[in-house]
């Protein structure tokens, strides 16, 4: 009901600000696993998503739509976090395939994660081992359609959540070392008594 | 000068190391840890000079690691298996990184995945997991179940 | 009063068509690619969505230098001859035009360093590499131009060529035409010499720290700058134009055959890039200067 | 200036396609159409179809899925007062193998061509809640809504290729 009420309160402007912006979604795709090979086909000629101006974008910083397209990994989770905070706002996810629903066919791994949105907020999740690119494309659609609409806010929840998400990011990535400037060179295997609390 | 299978099996009998005969090109060899440097170092001089990989077995029941460490020869063409057994309770070995260079990362990884220490391998840096604090997770002992659960909250129905 | 209503106006259209081209460029290459492509007025979507967005700035340098590098080629545009008007009634001096040009790059390259992110300063460096390439082939093209019509007026070498197309510069020199559309390419940054921008390799370069507004402002440089550039190519080889209409119909034309290059050739190196543009369009250059001078 | 394979200009000869009519599926106007059928293969795994009255809810199914993806969920008691167990397919887990496929021993269980499923964020639900809905939307209990354009289908395959 809330969501109703602001959708009225929305000004003219606003409606215009969101056409341009679902009109022009530049994406990061931080291609993991398997769904990096589905989508080529979309970007090229035979599916062509650049007809809704959809655009593949080199950095974080030009994007607005961060493609997760597979698996995740512990060491992928921590760069997938640091790109996601480099986004300026208003940013989506889109989340692919089983893996980042359930764990998928990495459901007991020891080293990737079962649920992306425990993690950051995802926009939309498209089933799939991986979704063919009509079903990337249905996905996109949809989230034009939300931007419009303003539902697409997932983001916001980024910020009134952050405890949350901070626990669960913490939990996982507490075991590992941050990414730049490590110096931690001794053995693994010697540091392991004590140092591991259930 | 390229020697066949059998004279190989031959030099190697000479030098009282157990072979076994698996395919056409391919032959196994189990040796004992402290002749292991000397046999591969034999290996090298006889011509061959590409270490393909090492493994490492987990034969939890026995109480002990197989490692493998995979010889190729271009001019022999013969793949050779250099099997060598350690104790479970005390993995140490000599690493062969003077011997090979690439060997390097193969004993990176062995050492983050079983936790077999190389001795004189300088730099047993992990490569795919940082700072992982519990058992080896390839060890057979490891239960990668019950560690998704606690960790990732995964759903086991079964 | 006027003459900033004018100058306003000026830089609108000039905007306007920059943009116009870009889209309508990303259609072609679309096209070519066996693809549907964006529509036409992708180019202004993108711009809108960029001035909506919120933006990272790292310190006031990078403000200034986007600004800067906007307003370096806003300035140019004032002393290139549309279709025999101009913003400002002032001389159009070739040498004043390809001077101010250089401070757009200038002020990029400022907000680039100022980012602070390595693949920008390999960006940056690359992009004043390069202008060292196409300079040199670009100005002794104009050399000869200047020394044939006895001026540097803009204005007055596209007056010369008036009376048909057997007048223009582009029939008459025909190999001055090819190293300055060589170099052209160079100077708009397209492929295959584009390794300034190269989004697989350094993430496009200067651009890479750009988001939300500064990219807005990026991409109103890049289009007024393909204003001005195509604006002193029709200009100088196919005789300006005596209305607008016809001035940008001659624009597009300079600006899609960049497009068709564009579309099909790969990438040069930087150092291959600036090997080549020493010499092939050099030689040509220099031929086509030999023989006005003799 | 040669345009042949190995020429620095052969690119050019890419200009052609300028004129050719463009091979883009629009896609949610048009489907492909490369098949006998429209849209995907024939024999394509999408998401599961399964004839609740053949089903005898044995399990094999269950038993055979390498992902732990399948449960049996009882949906009511039979005259024996024994309980109907029929599958239900997590898809956050599924790979679209086909193993429960090929093991049903009624061949009530099959796969539709149908694969497009996806989940919306809700705005007003906070982090916590929503982690658990997506997890619950993407548990499905395969019916025959999805009945009429089967995909893959143990020993059917070939008949419908031809």
């Amino acid at each position: 009901m809330e969501d109703l009420k602001a959708n009225d309160k929305r000004s003219y402007i606003d409606n215009l600000i969101d056409f341009f912006r679902k009109r022009s979604i530049w994406m990061l795709h931080y291609c993991t696993g398997c769904g990096a090979v589905e989508l080529p086909p979309s970007m090229t000629s035979r599916w062509d998503i650049e007809r809704f101006g959809i655009v593949p974008m080199a950095t974080p910083r030009q994007a607005d739509v961060l493609l997760v397209t597979g698996y995740v990994s512990l060491k992928t989770l921590k760069r997938i976090i640091k790109i996601y905070e480099q986004m300026p706002e208003p940013k989506w996810v889109l989340a692919f395939g089983s893996c980042t629903v359930n764990g998928g066919i990495y459901w007991d791994s020891y080293n990737t994660i079962t649920n992306l949105a425990e993690y950051i907020p995802v926009d939309i999740t498209v089933s799939g081992c991986m979704p063919r690119p009509e079903a990337v494309i249905d996905a996109l659609q949809t989230l034009m359609e939300m931007i419009q609409s303003g539902e697409g806010g997932a983001y916001k929840k980024y910020k009134e959540n952050y405890e949350y998400y901070k626990k669960n990011q913490d939990r996982v990535l507490r075991k590992t070392a941050p990414i730049l400037g490590s110096s931690e060179t001794e053995s693994i295997y010697q540091e392991k008594e004590g140092n591991y609390e259930t | 000068m390229k020697l066949d299978k059998e004279s190989i099996i031959e030099l190697l009998n000479q030098k009282g190391v157990e072979v076994l005969d698996l395919y056409p090109n391919q032959i196994s060899v189990n040796i004992k840890k402290d002749n292991l440097l000397n046999h591969l170092v034999f290996l090298r001089s006889i011509g061959f000079d590409h270490l393909s990989f090492i493994n490492a077995v987990d034969f939890i029941d026995e109480g002990e690691f197989e490692l493998v460490y995979h010889v190729w020869s271009y001019t022999h063409k013969i793949h050779v298996l250099n099997k060598v057994r350690i104790s479970r309770n005390n993995p140490v070995i000599p690493t062969i990184v003077n011997l090979w260079e690439q060997a390097q990362f193969y004993e990176q990884e062995i050492h983050e995945f079983f936790g077999i220490i190389f001795e004189g391998n300088k730099d047993l840096s992990p490569l795919f997991l940082e700072n992982w604090v519990d058992i080896p997770p390839l060890r057979k002992d490891f239960d990668t179940k019950e560690f998704s659960v606690r960790l990732f909250g995964a759903e086991i129905r079964r | 009063m006027i003459a900033a209503i004018r100058v306003f106006g000026y830089s609108l259209f000039a905007i306007f068509i920059g943009l116009l081209f870009m889209g309508i460029g990303r259609k072609i290459i679309a096209r070519i690619q066996l693809r549907l492509g964006p529509p036409f007025y992708q180019a202004f979507l993108d711009v809108g969505k960029l001035f909506a967005r919120k933006s990272i700035t790292h310190n006031f340098v990078m403000d200034l230098g986007m600004i800067m590098s906007l307003a370096g080629l806003l300035s140019t545009m004032l002393f290139v001859p549309v279709a025999g008007h101009m913003a400002i009634k002032t001389s159009s001096n070739l040498i004043l035009i390809i001077y101010l040009m250089a401070i757009g790059h200038l002020g990029m390259a400022m907000a680039a360093a100022a980012s602070g992110n390595p693949n920008a300063t390999i960006g940056v460096s690359r992009a004043l590499t390069m202008m060292l390439g196409y300079e040199i082939p670009f100005f002794t093209v104009m050399l000869g131009l200047i020394i044939f019509n006895g001026t540097s007026s803009l204005e007055l070498i596209a007056q010369s060529q008036a009376g048909g197309i057997l007048n223009w510069n582009m029939v008459k020199f025909p190999l001055g035409f090819l190293a300055a559309e060589i170099a052209l390419q160079a100077i708009m940054g397209e492929k295959p010499f584009d390794a300034m921008v190269a989004p697989a390799e350094i993430a496009s370069g200067p651009m890479v720290e750009l988001g939300g507004k500064y990219l807005g402002l990026a991409f109103l440089t890049h289009a007024v700058s393909i204003f001005v550039e195509t604006g002193i190519m029709v200009n100088l080889f196919m005789g300006g134009a005596s209305n607008v209409f016809t001035f940008v119909l001659k624009q597009f034309e300079i600006y899609l055959i960049t497009i068709l290059i564009e579309a099909v050739f790969p990438r040069f190196r930087i150092e291959q890039a600036v090997k080549f543009l020493w010499t092939v369009p050099m030689s040509i250059a220099v031929v086509q200067l030999a023989i006005i001078l003799l | 200036m040669s345009l042949g394979d190995k020429s620095v200009y052969s690119p050019l000869t890419n200009l052609k396609n300028l004129f050719k009519k463009p091979i883009t599926v629009k896609y949610p106007k048009e489907i492909l159409k490369v098949f006998p059928k429209d849209g995907v293969s024939p024999i394509y795994r999408g998401l599961h179809t399964n004839d609740l009255n053949k089903c005898i809810g044995c399990g094999m199914c269950q038993r055979i899925c390498p992902f732990d993806a399948i449960e049996m969920k009882v949906i009511g008691e039979n005259e024996q007062g024994r309980a109907i167990k029929k599958p239900v397919v997590d898809y956050g887990r599924c790979s679209f193998c086909g193993f429960c496929v090929d093991v049903c021993p009624t061949n009530s269980l099959k796969m539709s061509r149908h694969y497009i499923y996806k989940v919306k964020t809700v705005k007003s639900m906070s982090a916590k809640e929503e982690v658990e809905h997506i997890k619950q939307k993407f548990k499905l209990m395969p019916d025959e809504s999805l009945g009429d354009d089967i995909g893959y289908n143990t020993g059917k395959a070939k008949k419908i290729l031809g």
